[in-house]
Formats: structure tokens, C-alpha cells, sequence
């Protein structure tokens, strides 16, 4: 065979044109975002001249802020909250886990999971506040106890649908493997779940976060121990209206800590995988 | 309607309330649902405004939409303090408050041991005020209790006192009179013997209110103060009104309930009451009388 | 032309052997719950696998292959007969079946295609109890990726991989399960013609040596005729037609015959719906003609 | 060619073994469950003497839910709120779908709804009130608007994560159709995130009936028109445990009401289409 | 065997004809993100097909085949070169190209086979704003689909067919989107020899009668050889080594020749990383031997 392979020169490649395409400074991005709100929020209060008690413009509450956090009252309130509200969702987490694997596993469970969050999750605190207060008192077991209520079911229902989302092969490669349910649950629900696991986090820690401010005032001025959500109560109570923003605006700064691990670990499994779309 | 006193006023003028269903606002219903508002302002057109504490009149009188309320008379002072365009037309009630505990625990503040926690409503209520000032007396330090200070609604407060889940509950009728129907339970401070007859709730007026016909505020506090007198001099109707309003069980409990408060004009007291919270620090403006109280209206109380 | 003539079906109730057969179908009907009643996907369908078989089938496309693999795997509720393999009745999935499937979308998306293997070699592991290193593993992974030709390439995720290299690795990755039966959808119907003989040769050398009694689904006739010992036909209703010994018969010859056999084989027979009759050339002038008119 | 077809015979073929797979009498073991659940009430009321005035025994519940059925107040109450909900959570998904939309059509889009969703998801009521109320007032809108930050973000988030894991080829399909973005959302993106659609539905009511119970105490309990909240509220507050209930069963038929109703959809849609196990 | 000589390659840069071409591709690279720093997926593609041209692709698996056409339609970015339809540059996907993609998962499952084709209808009328009733594109979908051989089928979800219906629904689909030049991946790859047969010869029909532009990757050489008026070779590191004129060369001779070109063709090439080198027959007994021991 007397073929010469003809290869066509391959042009010169600058390579940049493609490998700047990756998500980077997506904080910068973020910060730039969040100051248009802060921009906007401040030329609102100007131009509709609204009284400060009611909303005070951005910088105003960021003088109060610096002197907030430079005396530790801040920081340690919500270091207090934040520490309670770790706790309940990593618990909340784990049981809503074995909720969901029950609902996945068995077709029972299933319609259990189901009806029972259906009826659980739109129960106001109110109708669950005399039982938790009896049988768990006052103090941070009440306020954990009442938080979980929140965060179980959001993130049960997140991750059973998640599950049941699992592609049917994968699903059948597992038992063809003859995995324990444990094993089908950790290396196959649960990695294939992660867009559903990682939206029910987003969740969690949102609504735990309003959970905890409001039931904090309740259950939880414990003491020794003040959270956040006492703080932001009683700043209410004395018309401290720029405490309570501080107080707002150290639950929006955490919270965009967490959005930030958060999409983090989305980019290192479900992106990396495929599972889910890059748009940074 | 053509009256004599409000001919002149083109438009029926409206009137937002800022209520809630207790016994503190009975007045306005009162003097709603017997006719006297009718009487002193002819078709006068009416808004409630459901609110769950004086936080959110104050916000709503703060943004321009609530014209007249009740409010605790420290809630008042406190919002009062921090620039809330609002102020006191004429006192209500003398409402009893009183601090319950299980029977032979407390004989007095005294006993309270550090671990115990007292249910009050919220944070500056005058459940806190009151209680700072009875500190001070009994045991010498305003601040004594602040640490054990539990914030608890009705009718959590009272269940959690009844389940252990707080030592002690200040609270006020209707819930003081059921827990004391149990012969378990035992007062260990009453508002009376601290403050006297202080006008506890007072009836309170936006600044804003009748800029365009300044006698709205005086025909309004007339009627209210009608209103009080009729709630004193015939308690079975004030019940019945009570009921109506989807406020207690039965007219013979609204009747007790009625009976526990002194429905007045008089604001005997309040000005002590500002002298100690300033003093105390609870507020950071020094309230004078003159300042906080509607002088124009001197004359209707 | 060489006469062929099919073998005798080897139905199990006439068998009298002792020794139970690695995999044993006897009457294997599967319905699907959406299917019209009486509807089934495949039927009656009844063969023995002896150690080290390897049958190959072969039919019109969508005549119910890929279902018989699903419910001989345990997948599919059966709706009639049964699955045995070496005597035991099986009813649901387990590791001594195991199955390449079809599509492209079997391998953990999550793990990179090494670490694929080396769970296969775990969960085999941990079932037989056997003892091995994780080092170990990694290197027999290696060896499995190098064996289909991914020598160097275990660090990537399957969602980086094409869609042949996908089908090698679940390939490599069945092996690694090392069944008692394999059951290989097209494993190689995404591969060049070089790497596919490459792989049919490293296939059947494997089969020899270790007895592994196979399974294979194919469209390609010659490969069919390759791989198997025993080559079984099914029709368009999903029914087996005939099973051929490989040894038997000449091979150009019987692959002649398979020719003409699935081409007698695309319409679904009597009784059953006839989906489309287009095995004769495009005479359709009505259809294209309104293409063209068209555009 | 001479050769003889050998076609095995079909055995006789019940049929009835797989045929009797298919999901029925559902809502019959929902029914099971729900008893078992008020069994389970009843017991532990009873065994461990819990106080009425904190936790009735169904039977007393059920008693009262009759009378007040009968006379009406109830339904009257449910109906209002539930009208009220049930337009917040239509105007809410509409949003939602704009936001998660723009979330997946643009990149910037996406950081903006990370931010400002992990920014406005966690903000408790407490601050929004004043706000509320001051730009809405104290009515029927104010309450909407309220309901509406919970609704809108629990359904942008579910819809963001579910339009991002559709599958890289569909919408290259579309692509290549060049459909409009409108069509890219309506006929690619939405169906195939109809399971996390459905979750995110089933947590809107969940959440929208938590939110309008607490809110309409503060906001609705205007004269004329009054809610399932105020209902509750005013029975708590007058010691009518059992009305607080009946009221609080009422919320949990009507969420299992929506429960079934969000399951056939389900079932006719992510199911039929193979995108979610059907385990019933 | 008679002498095969490739074509010369037709550098767009060479060319002086004043009609631009249906499909010009010049010097287009593709790289992936992940990828090493330098490592192109593919690269150096150079041709241009007039109309009615049918280029069909071999090459080794894993060789940048899917790649080369995920860019030429405007998923992917291009890395060097470009890519003209009818003289206008593209780099964004249009309903002038059209894929049917590898994978077995392209068509909407929500929809029926029927609806996913009546679908791709609208978008085209949509998109050409010509009129067409909703029942006549309903009686032009089954049209299509009885072309495919699925008559009768079409109330079927993708969720109920088979690989092979499934891939035909999505050839089915491509025509009715009726694209400039039609990219087909592997699309009888999932075919039984009787019914490939038959869709070869339909879509060359089409082809001829509409004058459409195809490329067509494949890893069947006979079937390369059969669809194809010209053939392109790439090697294993995602280059091209000969595109070939059919008409020129005897059909045994030329199959023969791609054979041996695509064994060649195997490796990476120098310069490039050496996956594996098992094109011998496997004498890895270490391997085996190791299976061996360990069943
Ligand atoms: N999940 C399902 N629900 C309903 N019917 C199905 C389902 N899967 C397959 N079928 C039907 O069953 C028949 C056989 O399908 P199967 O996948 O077994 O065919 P196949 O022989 O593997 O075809 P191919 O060679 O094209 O892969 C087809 O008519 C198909 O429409
Ligand atoms: N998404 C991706 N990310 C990174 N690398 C990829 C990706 N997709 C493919 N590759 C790599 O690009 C190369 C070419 O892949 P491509 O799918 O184009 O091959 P192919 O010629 O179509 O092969 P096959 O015939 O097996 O389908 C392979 O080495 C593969 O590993
Ligand atoms: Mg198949
Ligand atoms: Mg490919």
C-alpha cells in the first residue's frame, strides 16, 4: 500500500480564546451585584424619602454595623445562632436522609414520606410550640426540635424526588452489583441526587434562618446565651431600627458564605459530572 | 348624617384603628359597636388594622396609616422616645397585671433564684418595666432580673407555667384569672402595689391624625372617654360587645375579666413611669409630660 | 449453497441431565405494563446454556432482544416461564448475571472511569468475600482499561469519554464483575471495525479460558457467527425462530443463511400487527416526491 | 432455502401477575396511614395524660370539627385563606419562572439568582413587615406580598436546579431548532424539570400555608374578611384548643387534597415520561 | 489490489470557485476544557462539500468523529478555524445543520415519537415561515415514520421503544427538519443488517433527490463506502489522513485499502500519547492468567 497520509498543518493555536472561559472572580461578580442592591436600596430611601425607622438607607446601617461588630455584640450573637442552626441541619439532614431512602426503597415508604410531610409541613411553630414546650422545655433542645420541623421536610422531599430521579440503568447496575441498600443509597442515590441535595441545602439553611429568628424570641433567650434572633427582636421592640439591620445583614452575609461553599461543592461534583450546567 | 357639631366638614372623614382582640381595646369597640363614634363623628368611615403588638402600630402610624390605637403605656414611651409621630389623648385602663406563680413557692422577689425563668409578653412591655421597678424596691437592683426574663405569648406562658417550663408568668387578664381559678397558683406581685393606679394602657393618637380639622381629635377622645364610661357603668353590655368581638368565652367571664381592669381616663402615674425608664436607661429621651401627652386635649380628659 | 438446518430447540422440560445448566430459559414471556393486553414484548422464548456457551442473538430491530437480556437479568416482572441459572431460579438481579447494556449512560457519571472498575471489583469483592488490596484493584483496573484499549485514560470522567470508549469501559467493567453469565447488549456496536475484532478476540480468549458462559445480543451477522457457538434468531413478534450449532455448519455459508433468515424475519407474522412491509427497495415515490416538492 | 420456522409454543399466560402492578387504591393507603397516625394521637394522649388544653385526643377534635363544619365558620375561614393562597402561589410561580428562566439563559442571570435568593430566602417577616406595610398597607396585597417571598424563591431555586440538569443534548436539539427562548423554556427546559416542579409546588403550599396562618394574624384580621389564621389565632387565645385543631385539620385536608392532586399530575407527566420512578 | 490513491485535500485557502460551498471546514480544531494544555480533540479538519455531497468519516474510536461534528453544528467552541454554510461563517447552531446525535437519549420524552417529529415540523415551519396545517404535519409525521419503519407505532414515548426505534425516530426527526446539510452520528449503528440495508438505501434516495448535503460518521466500512461519494480517514489523534473519491476506486479495492488505513490509523501517532498498542492478538497472558487464577 503506497499511501502518503496527507496531514493538513495545524494552525497556530493562541489557546487563550478558550481557557479564559472558566468560572473565575465569580465573588467579584457577586459583590457587584450586591452592590447595585445596595446602590439601588439607597437612592429608594432617598428619593422616596422614607423614614428611617422604617428603612434606613444602606449607610447608615453600615455606621452601626462597624461599632456592632468592633464591641463583639454582633459576632458572638450570631456565632451563638449560627452554631444552633449548623447543628439542627446537620441532624435534620441525617434523618431526612433515612426518610428518603425509606420513601425510595419501598413503595410504602414512599406514600409514608409523602403523606406525612404533607401534613406536617404546613403546620404554623404555633400549633407545634405548647408540645415542644412540654415535652422539651425551654433552651436550645426546644429551639433544635423546632427547626428540624422545618428543615426535615424540605430537604426529604428535595432528596426523594432526587432519588426517584436516579436514571433507571444506573439504578439496575446497583442491584445487578447486589448492593446493600446502604450501599445503593451512598454510592448511587445519593452522588446522583446531588443537584436535588445541594438545592435542599440552599433551603435549609434559608429557612432554618427564618425559623430560628423567629422562634429564638420564644424559646431560646436563654441566660447566659442571646442568638441573633433575640437580637433582631429586641432591636425591633426599642425601635433600634439599625440594629435590626445589622442584625439582617449578618444573616445575609452568612448566608452568601454558604451560597458560596455551597456552589463550590456543586462545581466539584455535580457540574464537574455533568449532572448540571455550568452558568457561573 | 347632619349634625349639629360636624356640619361643616364636607367629607365624612375616615378613621384607621390599629386593634387587636383583648380586653386592652374593648374601648374602641366599645365605642364602635354602641354607637357613641357614631354619635360624635356622623358617618364616619372606619378601618381596622390588625396588629399583633404596639410594634406594628407604631409602624403603622409611623408610615401614615393608623390614626388612633391603644397602646401599653411603656410600649408607648419607648416608641414614643425613639421619634414615633404619636401621642397620648386620654388614659384607658389600669389593667391588673399580675405575677403568678405555684402556690408557696415566692413569697417575694426575694426568692427568686437565679436558674428560675419569668414569661413576660415581649421586650419592652410594661410586664418589664414594672417588674424592673419592683426590683429596684424589693431587691435594690432594677436590672436584678433581666437575665431570667423569658418572652412568651398567651397562652404559652401560662401552659408552660402549668408544665414547669417557667417558674413564674406576669401576666394579665383573662389568663390571670384562669390560672387563679386553681387554687395551685398564687399572686406573688401585683402591678397595684408597685405602681398604683397608673394608667397602664393609654389611648393614643397619630400626630398626623385631623391635621385638616383639628377637632376630630377632640370629638374622638370625647367619645372614647364616653365609651370608658360606659364600659364602667354597664359592664354587661361591654361584655356583650366583648363576645361579639369574638373576645372571651361567655358574658359572666368578660364580665370578671372587666372587672379586673380599671377602665378611666385618668393617666395618674404616667409621668413616673417616664422618670424611671429615662433613669433606668430603658429609653435615651427625657420625657416630659408636656411632650409626650396631647396638651390641646387637656381639657376633654 | 450449504443446506442448513437449525438444531432442535433445546426445551428443558425434555431434558433429563443431571447437571443443572449454567442458564437455563424455558418459556420466557415478558409483557410491558403500557403494551395492549395479550401484547408481549418477547415470548415462549427456551434455551440451556452449558458452561462456556456462548450464544449470540440476532434479529429485527426492536423484536424484544434487549427485553429477554432485561429479564433474564431479574430487571422485567416475567409474565410467563422461567430463569435458571445453575439450577437455581432466579427471579431478581444479582452478581452471577451481570449486564452491559445498551446505552451509553451506564457507567456512575461521578466516578472516574478507573474508579468505576474498581467498584465493580469491590462490590465482587465484598460478595464473594474475597480479600483484596485496594492497590491491588487499582492495578487490575488498569489492566482491565488496557485490556480494551483505554491504557492511560483512567483519570477521566465518563462524561469526557466517546461514546466507544463508554461502551469499553462498561465492557471492562462487566469483566471485572466476572459473572457466571455475561449478558452483553451490542457491546461493540460503537466501535470501529479494527478495535471491535481486537475486542472479539480479547472476548473469546477470555470465554475459553475462564468458562464464562455469554450472552450477546448483535446486530452484526458475521460477528454473531464469530463470537458464538450457538447463534439463535428471533422474530419481529419476539419469538425464537431457530438455534444454529456454529460447528455444524460452513461459515460463509450460515451467515448466508442468517441473511436471508432475518430478512424473512422483519415483518411480525401472522396474527401479530404488521408495523410496516419496507423491505423491498424504496418504491415510496409518493414520499419522496413530496420531499421534493417540498423544500 | 427448506427451512421449517420451529416456533415453541406460548404457554398459557394468566396475565394477572404483572398486570396487577399498576398504582391503585392509592388514596385508600393514604387513608391507612392517616389513621395510623391519629391511632398513634390517641394513644399517646391518653397514655401519657396529656393535657387537653395542650394537645386534645382526636376524638374530642373530631367532635368539634363536625359542629363547626356544620355551622360553617370553618369552611368559610379555609376557603378565604385558601383563595388567597392559591393566587400568591399562581403570581409567585410566575415570577419564579421568569427568575429561574433568566437564571438559565444568561450567566450573569444565574449569579443573580444565587445572590439575591441566598440575600432574601432567609430574611425573616419580621423585617419585611414594616416595609409591607408601608408601601401596601395592611390588606389583602400586603399579605400576598408576604406569601409571595416565600413562594417565589422556594420555586426559583427547585426550577434554576431542575432547568440546569436538563440533559446537554436536548437542548442542543433545540439549539439547533433555533427556538426562541420562550420555546426553549416552554417545550425543553419546564418539562423537563417537571420533578423538581412538582417538589417545588408541594413546598410552596407547605411553606405559603405556614406563612399566611402567622401573617394574617398580624395583617387580616380586618373586620370583614376573616382566614383559617385568624380563626386559629383567636381560638388560641380563648383556650378553644380543640377549634385551634380543627382549624389546623382543616389546613392538613387541604394539603392532602393538594398532595393528590400534585400526584397525578405526576403520575401523568415526570412518570408516564420515564423521569421519575413510579413507586407508589 | 488496484492502487488507491487519496484525493488532495481541498484546502479552502486554495480554492478560486466563485459559488461558495454548501459546508466549508478550514482548519478547525476543537479542545476541551479539561484537557491538557495543547491536546486538541481534534484538528486540522479541512474539506468542502458541494451539494449533494455525502462525506463519510472513519476512524478509530475515541478519534474526535463526534467532536469535529458537535462544532461543525455550533455546540462546541472552536479553537482555530472556521466553519462556512453557504459562504455565511457559523458559530452558533441553526436549523441550517442539523444533528442526529450518537447518543440514544436526543428525543424529548415527554412528547410521543409522532409529537417529537410533528414538533420538529413547526419549528422548521416556524422557522421558514411556510404554512402547513396541524393535521397535514400530523399525516406528514407518520409519513415519515412509516419511512423508518414505524408505522402504526407512533402514540409510542421514547420511554417504550427500542435503541434501534428510538434512532430511527431521531433520523426520522432530522428529515423532517430538512436541514442544508444534515450531520448523521453513527445513525444505523444501532440497526439489524436487514433494516440498515433499507434505510441506506432510503436515505440515499433522499439524498440524491433533494440534493441534501450529508456527513456522516460511521464505523462500517462497507457502509462508508456505499453512502459516501467521498470517504474521509482521521486518525487517532483527531487528524485527517485521506479523504477519497469513491467513484475513482474499484468498491472492494477501497474497503480493502480503509481497512488496512484505519489499522493503521490505531495509535496516536508520534508526538502524540500512545493509549495502548493491542492491535497484535492478545498475548497478555498475565491478564488472562491472572482472571484465571482468581475465578
Ligand atoms: N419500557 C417499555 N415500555 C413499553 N414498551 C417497551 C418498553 N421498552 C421496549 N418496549 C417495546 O418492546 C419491544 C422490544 O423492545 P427491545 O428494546 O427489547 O427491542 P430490541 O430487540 O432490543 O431492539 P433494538 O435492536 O432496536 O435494540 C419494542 O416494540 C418496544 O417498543
Ligand atoms: N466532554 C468532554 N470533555 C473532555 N474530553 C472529551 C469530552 N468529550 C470527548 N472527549 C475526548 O475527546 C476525544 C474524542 O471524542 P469523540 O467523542 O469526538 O470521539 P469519537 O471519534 O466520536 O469516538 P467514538 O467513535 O467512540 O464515538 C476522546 O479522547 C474523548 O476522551
Ligand atoms: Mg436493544
Ligand atoms: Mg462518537
Amino acid at each position: 500500500m503506497s499511501v502518503a497520509p496527507v496531514t493538513p498543518a495545524v494552525p497556530a493555536l493562541a489557546g487563550a480564546r478558550s481557557a479564559a472561559r472558566r468560572p473565575r472572580h465569580d465573588w467579584l461578580k457577586q459583590l457587584l451585584v450586591i452592590t447595585g442592591l445596595l446602590v439601588v436600596w439607597e437612592v429608594v430611601v432617598r428619593v422616596y424619602d422614607v423614614d428611617p425607622l422604617i428603612l434606613p438607607p444602606p449607610s447608615s446601617i453600615a455606621e452601626n454595623s462597624v461599632s456592632l461588630i468592633a464591641d463583639g455584640t454582633l459576632i458572638e450573637a450570631a456565632a451563638n445562632t449560627f452554631w444552633i442552626l449548623l447543628q439542627s441541619i446537620v441532624v435534620g439532614s441525617a434523618i431526612a436522609v433515612g426518610l428518603a431512602a425509606f420513601g425510595v426503597f419501598s413503595n410504602f415508604g414512599g406514600l409514608f414520606l409523602r403523606t406525612i410531610s404533607s401534613i406536617m409541613n404546613p403546620l404554623p411553630g404555633v400549633a407545634l410550640l405548647p408540645l415542644v414546650m412540654v415535652w422539651l422545655g425551654f433552651g436550645t433542645k426546644a429551639i433544635i426540635a423546632v427547626i428540624l420541623n422545618t428543615v426535615v421536610w424540605v430537604v426529604a422531599l428535595n432528596l426523594y424526588t432526587g432519588f426517584q430521579a436516579t436514571p433507571l440503568t444506573l439504578r439496575r447496575v446497583g442491584r445487578s452489583m447486589q448492593l446493600s441498600h446502604f450501599r445503593m443509597l451512598k454510592d448511587i442515590y445519593l452522588p446522583s441526587a446531588v443537584p436535588s441535595a445541594l438545592t435542599a441545602m440552599r433551603m435549609a439553611w434559608a429557612y432554618g434562618w427564618r425559623t430560628v429568628i423567629s422562634v429564638e424570641l420564644i424559646l431560646g433567650a436563654t441566660a447566659g446565651q442571646s442568638g441573633l434572633g433575640s437580637f433582631i427582636f429586641s432591636a425591633r421592640y426599642n425601635y433600634q431600627v439599625e440594629d435590626l439591620f445589622s442584625g439582617l445583614i449578618a444573616i445575609i452575609i452568612l448566608g452568601l458564605l454558604i451560597e458560596q461553599t455551597i456552589r463550590a461543592v456543586e462545581r466539584r461534583t455535580a457540574v464537574r459530572w455533568g449532572l448540571l450546567e455550568n452558568n457561573t | 348624617g347632619d349634625s349639629d357639631e360636624g356640619g361643616e366638614s364636607a367629607a365624612a372623614p375616615t378613621l384607621r384603628f390599629a386593634i387587636k382582640e383583648n380586653f386592652a381595646y374593648l374601648p374602641i369597640y366599645v365605642m364602635i359597636d354602641e354607637g357613641i363614634l357614631e354619635k360624635h363623628i356622623p358617618g364616619a368611615k372606619l378601618e381596622y388594622i390588625g396588629v399583633n403588638s404596639s410594634v406594628d402600630a407604631a409602624n403603622g402610624v409611623v408610615s401614615g396609616q393608623v390614626d388612633a390605637t391603644i397602646a401599653g403605656t411603656t410600649s408607648f414611651l419607648t416608641a414614643w422616645a425613639n421619634n414615633v409621630p404619636w401621642k397620648i389623648a386620654s388614659g384607658s385602663s389600669t389593667a391588673q397585671i399580675r405575677l403568678i406563680a405555684k402556690k408557696g413557692r415566692y413569697a417575694s422577689l426575694k426568692d427568686i433564684k437565679p436558674g428560675d425563668r419569668i414569661a413576660y409578653p415581649s421586650p419592652g412591655s410594661i410586664q418589664e418595666i414594672v417588674l424592673a421597678m419592683a426590683a429596684k424596691q424589693q431587691v435594690g437592683n432594677a436590672q436584678a432580673f433581666k437575665a431570667q426574663l423569658q418572652p412568651l405569648g398567651e397562652p404559652d406562658a401560662s401552659n408552660a407555667l402549668r408544665n414547669d417550663g417557667v417558674s413564674l408568668d406576669f401576666t394579665q387578664s383573662p389568663f390571670s384569672d384562669k390560672l387563679l381559678e386553681d387554687p395551685g397558683y398564687e399572686v406573688v406581685l401585683d402591678s397595684k402595689d408597685v405602681v398604683g393606679d397608673t394608667a397602664l394602657g393609654v389611648f393614643v393618637l397619630s400626630d398626623k391624625f385631623g391635621k385638616d380639622d383639628p377637632s376630630l381629635r377632640d370629638k374622638l377622645t370625647k367619645a372614647f372617654a364616653e365609651a370608658l364610661d360606659l364600659i364602667t357603668k354597664s359592664p354587661d353590655k361591654a361584655a356583650q360587645v366583648a363576645l361579639n368581638r369574638k373576645i372571651g368565652t361567655s358574658v359572666d367571664a368578660n364580665k370578671a375579666s372587666i372587672a379586673a381592669n380599671t377602665y378611666t381616663t385618668a393617666l395618674g402615674g404616667a409621668e413616673n413611669l417616664a422618670a424611671f425608664m429615662y433613669q433606668e436607661g430603658f429609653i435615651k429621651r427625657e420625657a416630659k409630660p408636656s411632650d409626650f401627652i396631647d396638651q390641646t386635649l387637656a381639657g376633654t380628659r | 449453497m450449504a443446506m442448513i438446518t437449525p438444531e432442535r430447540l433445546l426445551a428443558a422440560g425434555t431434558m433429563t441431565d443431571p447437571t443443572p445448566p449454567k442458564l437455563l430459559v424455558d418459556g420466557l414471556a415478558v409483557r410491558y405494563e403500557s403494551a395492549a393486553p395479550g401484547q408481549y414484548a418477547c415470548q415462549g422464548i427456551e434455551f440451556r446454556l452449558e458452561p462456556g456457551d456462548r450464544l449470540t442473538v440476532l434479529g429485527p430491530t426492536g423484536c424484544g432482544k434487549s427485553t429477554m437480556l432485561k429479564a433474564i437479568a431479574g430487571y422485567l416482572p416475567i409474565a410467563a416461564g422461567r430463569v435458571e441459572v445453575s439450577g437455581r431460579a432466579v427471579s431478581a438481579p444479582g452478581q452471577d448475571r451481570f449486564v452491559m447494556f445498551q446505552e451509553f449512560d451506564q457507567l456512575f457519571p461521578w466516578q472516574t472511569i478507573r474508579s468505576n472498575i474498581v467498584y465493580a471489583l469491590k462490590a465482587r469483592t465484598k460478595r464473594r468475600s474475597e480479600k483484596m488490596r485496594a492497590s491491588e484493584m487499582s492495578t487490575r483496573a488498569d489492566e482491565l482499561l488496557s485490556m480494551v484499549g483505554l491504557a492511560g485514560r483512567g483519570d477521566l470522567y465518563p462524561g469526557e469519554c466517546s461514546g466507544g470508549m463508554k461502551q469499553r469501559v462498561a465492557l471492562a467493567r462487566a469483566l471485572a464483575i466476572s459473572p457466571e453469565v455475561l449478558l452483553l447488549d451490542e457491546p461493540f456496536g460503537a466501535l470501529d471495525a479494527q478495535t471491535r475484532r481486537r475486542l472479539q478476540e480479547q472476548l473469546l480468549g477470555l470465554c475459553e479460558r475462564l468458562d464464562t458462559t455469554i450472552l450477546f445480543v448483535t446486530h452484526d451477522i458475521p460477528e454473531a457467527v464469530m463470537i458464538g457457538n450457538r447463534i439463535m434468531m428471533m422474530s419481529a413478534a419476539g419469538r425464537v425462530t431457530n438455534i444454529y450449532e456454529a460447528e455444524n455448519h460452513d461459515q460463509v455459508a450460515l451467515e448466508e443463511h442468517l441473511r436471508d433468515e432475518l430478512r424473512s424475519n422483519q415483518t411480525r407474522g401472522p396474527g401479530a400487527q404488521n408495523p410496516t412491509d419496507a423491505s423491498a427497495p424504496p418504491k415510496r415515490a409518493g414520499l419522496l416526491g413530496w420531499a421534493k416538492g417540498w423544500r
